[in-house]
């Protein structure tokens, strides 16, 4: 007897039961706490489909990190006293999206069920190239090396979007730091809890970096870790937001795409051309951006959560 | 004994699934909050379990960081629930602690 | 059933659940959060492509899985810029509609922002 | 082997890490300096375009470059054809005048190290020029989805960028419509490399056949591309956004920011999608294009505020693009006239355009308002503004000299040629249209009558718009050649050997 | 001798499923949010420690032991921290009604 699919149909239910509840609920903060839940149970998904890099990712930054940001939303609406605009969708537009969204899931169903056999892949050359990297998990050589370019840009879009957060400012809080994301005033447990957890994280997200070169892990999960730890010393009001004028603070934000562009320029003298890895030390020079772009990846996040400068704060 | 792991497994998403029950019907958020934490710790629990069984690289450092981002999201809750203790907060207990409304 | 299929199954499912609740919500946080869900539908058929494509003595195709991890932090951006303009929106006019009447006749938002 | 670098294919490199690089520069150094490296970005940027440009003419194909040399399925190729580089030359012009014309109002002002305004301005300007250089060279699906969204972060914040509640709603929208859009196209991409293993354009063009996959990924990339070209009926969000935002973002959006998701359609019904058997679709997309350009054109006629009216215009004018499907579909004798009339509508709306945004800019900073019924007799305090505005509106109506009035001729030989008489008429009324849309402008603003300008306009930010209106009539004097050049690179279409 | 480590195993993890059925059964069915709390902890500390007990003698390596503790004390630690927060804010609501 094989008990392994039944869980993955009575995972595959759980994960639509809370996917529906977070359609469904009634107000948003249950929706969230459903949709934190959701990120959760979908990277056991991602390990079921041997995805344990995406199951990371997914719980880091889709779930938790993600949920944060909603969550922290959620509680600045209604501490400024703005309420959502909330006219019910009338029945009749109902039932046609009912309809729509089922038609879509149908057709969507159906065409990922039957795409072309055999399937289609790039394992076999992503494993030729890999020799060259001397890289251990290919996931982090196509991040890297074979789509490094798609990845730089990646960054490029982090460094847009905390501009465009940065953008709705009140004019005269430009520079300052952003308001604390943390609500309540300073606790004796959670005081205690962040300072037990927040170096366990950090050490785990270090871990999770430096296994990334050859097992899962890298970068990105060990980046957003080291952001939930930031975050989780924000919200028990130990640190404060730095402002968002303060130089080390746009040099830690830049330094990942900025390293990436540079080692691309000098793909040039070293490789061969742009985004090349001078063939026995790509390895270093891999390890030597990702670093970077650990770093970049911890700061980011939570000033993307922390949100636009507030003329409150900045003390 | 992978069947039996596997069955432990099964049975602990499925005690979870049942405990999924109370962040339907709340009624209060901390309710809901403490479903989710139950959700996080099975969810590990089977992590782990399936796992092993399935010999899938790498999922002890899934599991650390998930056990981590639990803490991290439990933390969230309360936080983001901690200007209006429960649903049914009054609103001059939220005006009464004086948070800046710029 | 193999994962795969399952999981294609539930991303198409998880698909049509968000898009529903983009139509039909009217809260911007609300369509924030449905348009997160559409999200991880559209990785997770990435993920079952990277899973079709086991190969060459790798269980996944790494191609696709990549994808998926720029993917999800790009969605990450877009979340927090959109809940950027969603706060400032409640700050400077007192609601968040998205309702186009709102907006072409600003001077009298304040009947019509929060007329409920 | 088409993945294979070319001589002169790392400019295609360098044309997108120079505005890139500008970008962090701008965002680190902060302050004034984001002002100066956006300036000194542009000349830089428009003499790589125009290498580019003379690269793929001297050889006669696309400058091929495979980034990391890890050439397609597995590594990114870029690729720049005649119209890359013409989209090219075209953005580098337009960026350069926004720039300059911006000067005015986003410096930092003194005694100030940063302020808010000017550094969002000036990085967001050099984004959208990154992303679109990448959107106009780029090969490969996967990458282009990400320069869809760095061009989607860069233009939303423009938008909203004087912070009042009805440009951050504007923007809401906009923001939302277009995060639609990209995950749309997203799921196209996921399905595209499901059946084909590759995202590559040139490959997937091989390798392409009618399946259930196939229709699926293009019906929902063409989906997404939509709502973000805001062709008709999904256009609501673009008004707002456009006539909202400052004139040099308007300008930049209008003119060339819907254009990308417009590039990208064409890069995938015409690129990788030619073996698709699909006259259907070219119907489709013309019917809507038509439903565009006169609801569009009806709805510019109604309008009270002259940005909104150009705004509307522009929708009607995107319309204009998506006859390019039927018009150039095929392998047939009048398909290049309808390609070429489309890309010459691509490039005449965006000079045209781009020139009225910057004009009607300058008209609402001299009068403080942009009633049309108000302009009465502002033509004679600022002739050189309503001249463009007028060249501007010449081209829009496509009546000669104008590139306006070439585009919309060969795509009326096209649908002759071809015997589509119903994208004859709506060519034709569209015009007409057009015509009444721009007098209503013009006819009050050159009649008699007082206005007090709070301040006369200055002489070189209206030499700047009048000069992109130039272009827009210069267009109509392209010769032979440019329409050869514009061919390069162009697959020989679908069922021909 | 490996018998006797996996006869340990199922026995350590068969109790740590039952621990997060107590703590589901006590979740939906008492009465209040403060009992509630208290049953929640003790299905995470305890079933949670128990599984994790149990899979320690399969760990291939002294690492992935490590970690399997690590993971347990991370969530012993938000369990143990949590809960006294969310207990607080219960209580500090009922104060107020």
């Amino acid at each position: 007897m094989n008990l392994l699919p039944i869980i993955d149909v009575g995972l595959a239910l759980l994960v639509l039961g809370i996917a529906t509840w977070t359609i469904a609920a009634r107000e948003v903060f249950g929706a969230v706490v459903g949709y934190v839940v959701y990120g959760l149970l979908l990277s056991l998904v991602w390990v079921r489909l041997y995805a344990p890099d995406v199951a990371l990712t997914e719980a880091a930054v889709g779930g938790g990190v993600t949920g944060v940001l909603l969550l922290t939303a959620g509680a600045r609406l209604r501490s400024g006293g703005g309420k959502e605009a909330g006219e019910a969708t009338g029945l009749p537009l109902r039932v046609v999206a009912a309809v729509l969204s089922l038609l879509v899931a149908l057709g969507l169903a159906a065409v990922v069920l039957f795409l072309p056999e055999p399937p289609a892949t790039l394992a076999p050359e992503a494993r030729a190239g890999l020799a060259a990297t001397g890289l251990g998990n290919p996931i982090t050589a196509v991040l890297i090396s074979y789509r490094s370019f798609d990845t730089m840009l990646e960054k490029i879009v982090l460094v847009l979007a905390l501009t465009g957060v940065w953008s709705v400012a009140a004019d005269g809080a430009w520079g300052r730091a952003p308001a604390p994301i943390g609500r309540m005033a300073p606790d004796g447990a959670l005081t205690l809890l962040t300072q037990t957890l927040a170096p366990l994280g950090i050490v785990v997200g270090l871990h999770i970096f430096w296994v990334g070169a050859d097992a899962p892990g890298g970068a990105f999960q060990g980046g957003a870790l080291l952001a939930a730890m930031w975050m989780i010393v924000m919200m028990a009001r130990l640190a404060e937001a730095p402002r968002i004028d303060a130089r080390w603070l746009r040099l830690a934000l830049i330094a990942g795409p900025a390293v990436f562009f540079l080692a691309g320029l000098a793909g040039v003298a070293w490789g061969d051309g742009f985004f090349s890895y001078p063939p026995g030390f790509a390895k270093p020079i891999i390890l030597f951006i990702e670093a970077f772009m650990l770093l970049t990846i911890a700061v980011t996040l939570p000033m993307l959560v922390a949100g636009p400068p507030s003329k409150g704060a900045g003390r | 004994m992978n069947d039996l792991l596997l069955a432990a497994a099964g049975f602990i998403l499925m005690t979870v699934a049942v405990g999924f029950a109370r962040v339907l019907r709340g009624p209060a958020d901390v309710d809901r909050m403490m479903a989710a934490q139950l959700f996080a710790t099975g969810g590990i629990a089977a992590l782990l379990l399936v796992a092993h069984a399935t010999t899938v690289p790498g999922v002890e450092d899934v599991a650390l960081g998930l056990a981590l981002l639990g803490a991290f999201a439990s933390v969230a809750f309360v936080n983001g629930r901690a200007d209006s203790t429960t649903e049914s907060a009054e609103p001059e207990a939220e005006s009464s602690q004086g948070e800046d409304r710029t | 059933m193999t994962p795969a299929v399952l999981a294609g199954l539930v991303g198409a499912a998880v698909v049509g659940l968000g898009l529903y609740g983009l139509i039909v919500d009217p809260q911007p946080l609300r369509k924030l959060l449905a348009f997160n869900l559409i999200g991880s539908g559209v990785f997770l058929v990435f993920g079952i492509v990277a899973r079709r494509g086991a190969a060459a003595g790798f269980e996944f195709d790494p191609v696709p899985q990549a994808m998926v991890i720029t993917g999800i932090v790009v969605a990450f951006a877009a979340s927090a810029l959109a809940v950027a303009l969603i706060l400032r929106l409640s700050e400077t006019s007192g609601g968040v509609s998205l309702d186009p009447a709102v907006w072409t006749k600003p001077d009298d938002k304040g009947e019509k922002g929060d007329g409920q | 082997m088409m993945g294979a670098t070319t001589p002169g294919g790392f400019l295609l490199v360098l044309a997108i890490l120079l505005p890139v690089g500008g970008v962090l520069l701008s965002f680190v150094l902060g302050g004034r300096f984001a002002e100066r490296v956006a300036l000194a970005v542009t000349p830089l940027g428009l003499a790589l375009a125009l290498a580019i440009a003379a690269g793929v003419a001297h050889s006669g194909q696309p400058l091929v470059y495979a980034v990391g040399g890890h050439p397609p399925p597995l590594g990114i190729a870029l690729r720049a054809d005649g119209i890359s580089a013409v989209m090219l030359v075209a953005a580098a012009l337009i960026f350069a005048a926004s720039g300059f014309y911006a000067r005015a109002k986003f410096s930092t002002p003194p005694g100030v190290a940063e302020s808010r305004a000017p550094l969002t301005f000036w990085i967001m300007l050099q984004a959208i020029w990154a992303a679109l250089t990448i959107v106009f060279v780029s090969g490969d699906l996967f990458n282009l989805y990400v320069a869809l969204e760095l061009l989607t972060f860069a233009a939303v914040p423009l938008v909203c960028i004087d912070g009042r509640p009805e440009t951050l709603a504007a923007a809401l929208r906009y923001l939302l419509f277009a995060l639609f859009g990209s995950i749309c196209y997203l799921l196209g991409a996921a399905l595209f490399f499901g059946a084909y293993g590759t995202l590559d354009i040139a490959l997937l063009a091989q390798r392409v056949h009618p399946l259930p996959a196939v229709w699926a990924a293009a019906a929902l990339m063409t989906a997404g591309l939509l709502a973000k070209t805001a062709l008709f009926p999904l256009h609501l969000w673009l008004p707002p956004a456009h006539a909202n935002a400052p004139a040099a973002a308007s300008a930049v959006l209008s003119g060339l920011v819907v254009k990308g998701s417009f590039f990208l359609l064409l890069r995938l019904w015409f690129y990788v999608l030619p073996g698709l058997p699909a006259p259907a679709v070219g119907a489709v997309l013309g019917t809507l294009g038509s439903a565009a350009i006169l609801f569009g054109s009806v709805l510019a006629l109604r309008q009270a505020r002259l940005k909104l009216l150009i705004a509307y215009s522009t929708i009607a004018q995107i319309g204009y693009l998506f006859l390019i499907f039927p018009l150039a579909s095929g392998a047939h004798s009048w398909s290049a006239d309808g390609w070429s009339g489309g890309v010459m509508q691509i490039l005449a709306h965006a000079f045209a355009k781009a020139a009225m945004f910057l004009a009607a800019g300058l008209l609402a900073e001299s009068l403080g308002h942009d009633q049309i019924a108000k302009l009465t007799g502002a033509a004679r305090k600022m002739p050189l503004t309503f001249l463009t505005l007028g060249l501007g509106g010449l081209s829009l109506m496509g009546l000669p000299p104008s590139g306006g009035f070439a585009a919309k001729w060969l795509m009326l030989r096209a649908s002759v040629a071809s015997g589509q008489w119903l994208w004859a008429l709506v060519i034709l009324a569209g015009g007409l249209l057009a015509a009444g849309y721009v007098y209503r402008i013009l006819a009050p603003a050159l009649g008699d009558g007082a206005v007090a300008l709070k301040a006369p306009p200055q002489r070189g930010r209206e030499a700047v718009a009048l000069s992109l209106a130039l272009v827009a009539v210069a267009l109509g004097f392209a010769p032979n050649s440019f329409f050869d050049f514009i061919e390069i690179g162009r697959p020989i279409v679908m069922g021909t050997p | 001798m490996s018998f006797a480590l996996d006869v340990f195993s199922l026995a350590a993890i068969g109790a740590g499923a039952f621990f997060f059925f107590a703590g589901m059964v006590g979740l939906l069915r008492f009465p209040d949010s403060l009992t509630r709390l208290h049953a929640l902890t003790k299905a995470d500390n305890l079933g949670l420690g128990l599984v994790v007990l149990g899979l320690l003698p399969q760990a291939g390596s002294l690492l992935a032991a490590l970690k399997l503790i690590i993971v347990w004390v991370l969530v012993l630690l938000s369990g143990a921290a949590t809960s006294q927060m969310i207990g607080r804010a219960l209580r500090k609501g009922e104060d107020r009604k």
